[in-house]
């Protein structure tokens, strides 16, 4: 497989379609919001949306009617409070019904990390006692260990259609350089069908230390180039998380109209990731 | 009767972050958790070991991360590891001295609820849902829950539980809760400086069952308040800034 | 917990005694001969010995009757051919019966996986039609998954008493730093009850950059610095791997009086690695 | 006759090597199969991807390894990671196009025995055992297996079943085998040049069957011999040298 370099337009819509399971992970660091923009701006629908904590990306995915479902372990704004738009989804399936499938942090670890490995199920100790393991029946399990009879609980592997991640550096060959906090995007990367990812830089030669977070070209099927691309999460070594942006996130998605307003004016009206920044101030 | 020169809130806190004896390793949730054992490094305990759940081993943050995985921590930490290990290998491994919880609702044993007020399949409110919770109180092996008191959140019975847990101590606002022995039931075990043994029983939602020898807890110090306000001065100049990204074209 | 350090004499007398189950970890790389020999000089009796490749280290104690017992994957001089005292234990139980407990690389690192995890147990599809399969039951079973039904095997946990491993670097707090290849050396020491750690050097500040494998202190028993404590094998960026020596170690230990010989010369005849590193003149 | 300009394990090494497409991902062992593939990768493949199972992922070595976690390795690697990684997120997962395998016995099916000769509990000959093999040919796409032939080792029956395998070929030190497509029995379907096809029958513990239209493999190239005794030539000079350490103290 060689690695196509692409704009992220046609990048995501060469690899996601209606109706896939898609992980846009990034644990609080790197998270792909370009290209979950771009998703809403191409009008995906009836995505199975994956990640372990939502974060804004998917609040404005799912306030925009992307997704059918939503595979998660964490639905809140960090440090701020609620995702207005999910808690609305959830509490009046606005603007539509979302199923879900809700885990431990440590669980969808499990999930991915299954994924990852080519095996069906992954193991824990946990979920017992938990209302999770009552309330998500199709997909907590108990299993007993062969060898000492101890109870521990099976979680199915979650295999993305496409994953999609947001990383620092991708060389000529399509390498990719993760730095920093990668939380389970790894994992994420390396369950998928399908891994796609954009970058702050395409260079020569990685900037990589021998054992860096390198995903070698041969399992990604394209890069975009999206410098931003995390904003407002960040990229370590690029910019830092705009914690105020977070903060005022939560007046812009408290109600319906101001949401819409903000996602008409600032990535509807926009036609890509740079001219995005620039109309919400985040550039210079 | 003079107001204290101290918040609850900082109160709260402070007693918190005494709890932490140096050297202990910390599983840290954001917010209050965060705050405390932040407080704990820069006071008693120097070397108090952070983990945060992104994976940041050994962060020493400079000011309080508004996410669990802010770039602050990262740059400060000892080493920065993919989430599952932290998981696995730290948590699971029982590796970890102290867990650090919060939510939205407790009951009497120390039982969590941050996924749902009502029916799960139709909340009235949705919450954020576990996180790492449920693992940390199975795993850790002493759990702290830090909540701020009201008897519509320490309730007879929770909407859901997230997280069973069975906390060594509960610091509330208001005082410091511990287990009955016999029968693992939170007892107020002590209360803040100037605080009323009946407005912490009327800020429980449950019958709330006193110690014989019920403790005070001494008001912060000068050093414990400068320390906590320092920080959280530092940590809201840090995140008002907002970010201007360079474009190279 | 705070790490000691030690001299590597004291930290093998503290930590590791007879009967205990002990694996001395790092593939190829960075393998903790030092230690090993170390073992041998003190006389230790009855270990079960873990390591996914015995090498020549385990080649000589068994050799020199330190094993009751041998968990591992894969037996021979990588590239040059058998080991011949691993084979005369097995084959004539000389100098002593020699219980094997034999996987394939995959499920070794499967089982230390498992213990580092904290779980009883790990699972990964393979072993299917092997004579492993069959001739290891106590520690093979299989295991259907939940959710798909699929047939699995699953294999029993790794927990060492004591995991000795060798690497580049200690901070003066005991934090380690390892750089090239790890093989399963992290899961091994995560596994363990008790990590013991020889190094190349103590420093002030360890050369990690943010994603390299370190081992934080507080996982840390004790550190001794021994310089070339991985000699034959190699630590990356001190020295290379003495490919002349694994060829000659063939010869060497191919009869028991050569193999004796040898041993009472370099190993029982030298009170430290120092004068071992000499007395093979592997030092300048 | 004159004596051919190479040996038969030159000629072996280099009908492996051709089998090897570019982009190709890798799984080498050591021996053989890391100098067919490296000889690949320096003739017509210079894109083939090797895995080495010490963790080293797009390793570009210029001399071969002896071990196969050689300092080598690592340090042309495109990244370096832990072993467990490489068999449950690369081999199990699906991601390796070729596993490369030898063995000390193999029967007409392709199954392989690297553990004992004689039986397990009381072995005449102990071998090294199994290492990634089990796996490699359980989860790679496509499985080749290189041995040098011979009556004693080519067998009616393994004295034990390391390695159940069906590789899509078989080459030896006289041609090369691939299996059926109804019974998957390994057939001879071309003999090196210069080998007569008796020669390869009586190599071969089972009655062999000979493909209807047996091919025969050319030998090998000016360009091909050259660079394989090169990297031969390189190899035994870097693993002559004796290791001197410079001790501190």
């Amino acid at each position: 497989m060689t690695t196509e370099f692409l704009s992220l337009r046609d990048a995501m819509a060469t690899h996601v379609r209606d109706g896939m399971t898609v992980a846009l992970e990034g644990f609080t660091h790197l998270i792909p919001f370009a290209a979950g923009q771009e998703l809403i701006r191409q009008q995906r629908r009836d995505l199975t949306l994956v990640r372990m904590t939502p974060d804004l990306i998917y609040d404005q995915m799912v306030g925009m009617g992307c997704a059918k479902s939503l595979v998660f372990s964490w639905g809140g704004n960090p440090g701020v409070g609620s995702l207005h738009r999910l808690r609305d989804a959830i509490e009046h399936q606005w603007p539509n019904a979302l199923t879900i499938d809700e885990h431990s942090h440590a669980g969808m670890a499990v999930r991915y990390s299954a994924g990852a490995s080519g095996l069906p199920f992954g193991i824990l100790k946990g979920y017992t006692g938990t209302g999770l393991a009552v309330e998500n029946r199709a997909h907590v399990a108990t299993i007993a260990c062969p060898f000492t009879g101890e109870n521990l609980t099976a979680l199915p592997a979650i295999t993305p259609d496409v994953t999609v991640l947001h990383a620092q550096q991708a060389d000529g060959a399509g390498n990719v350089l993760l730095r920093g906090i990668v939380g389970a995007s790894r994992e994420a990367a390396m369950a998928a069908r399908c891994l796609v990812v954009t970058v702050e830089e395409v260079v020569e030669e990685l900037d990589a230390p021998m054992n860096a977070f390198v995903i070698p070209a041969w399992q990604v099927h394209a890069i975009a180039e999206v410098p931003g691309g995390a904003y407002p999460s960040y990229a370590l070594g690029f910019y830092s998380r705009d914690n105020a942006f977070y903060q005022a996130w939560d007046e812009i998605a408290r109600s319906r109209s101001d949401f819409l307003a903000w996602m008409e004016r600032h990535v509807l009206g926009t036609v890509d990731h740079t001219e995005f920044l620039c109309s919400v101030g985040a550039a210079e | 009767m003079t107001a204290p020169a101290w918040t609850p809130d900082e109160m709260m806190t402070v007693a918190a972050a005494r709890r932490l004896r140096d050297g202990a390793v910390c599983f840290v949730g954001i917010g209050l958790p965060s705050a405390a054992c932040n407080l704990a490094r820069m006071t008693h305990a120097p070397e108090l070991v952070l983990i945060y759940e992104s994976g940041t081993v050994g962060a020493r943050p400079t000011v309080l991360p508004l996410s669990i995985g802010d770039g602050e921590l990262a740059e400060t930490a000892r080493s920065v590891i993919p989430l599952p290990e932290i998981f696995t290998q730290y948590l699971q491994r029982g590796r970890v001295d102290i867990g650090f919880l919060g939510a939205a609702q407790i009951d009497r044993f120390g039982n969590l609820n941050s996924t749902v007020i009502g029916p799960y399949a139709q909340p009235t409110v949705r919450l954020p849902g576990a996180g790492g919770a449920p693992e940390i109180a199975a795993h850790a092996r002493e759990v702290l829950v830090v909540m701020k008191q009201s008897a519509r959140t320490f309730v007879e019975q929770l909407d859901f539980c997230t997280t069973p847990a069975r906390p060594s101590a509960l610091i509330t606002d208001l005082g410091v809760f511990e287990p009955d022995p016999a029968t693992r039931e939170l007892c107020l075990s002590a209360v803040f400086d100037g605080v009323a043994k009946e407005d912490v029983v009327a800020a429980c939602g449950w019958p709330l069952r006193i110690a014989d020898r019920l403790g005070t807890i001494a008001p912060p110090t000068a050093d414990e308040l400068e320390i906590l306000r320092d920080l959280q001065a530092r940590t809201r100049d840090a995140h008002a800034a907002r970010v201007r990204i360079r474009l190279p074209f």
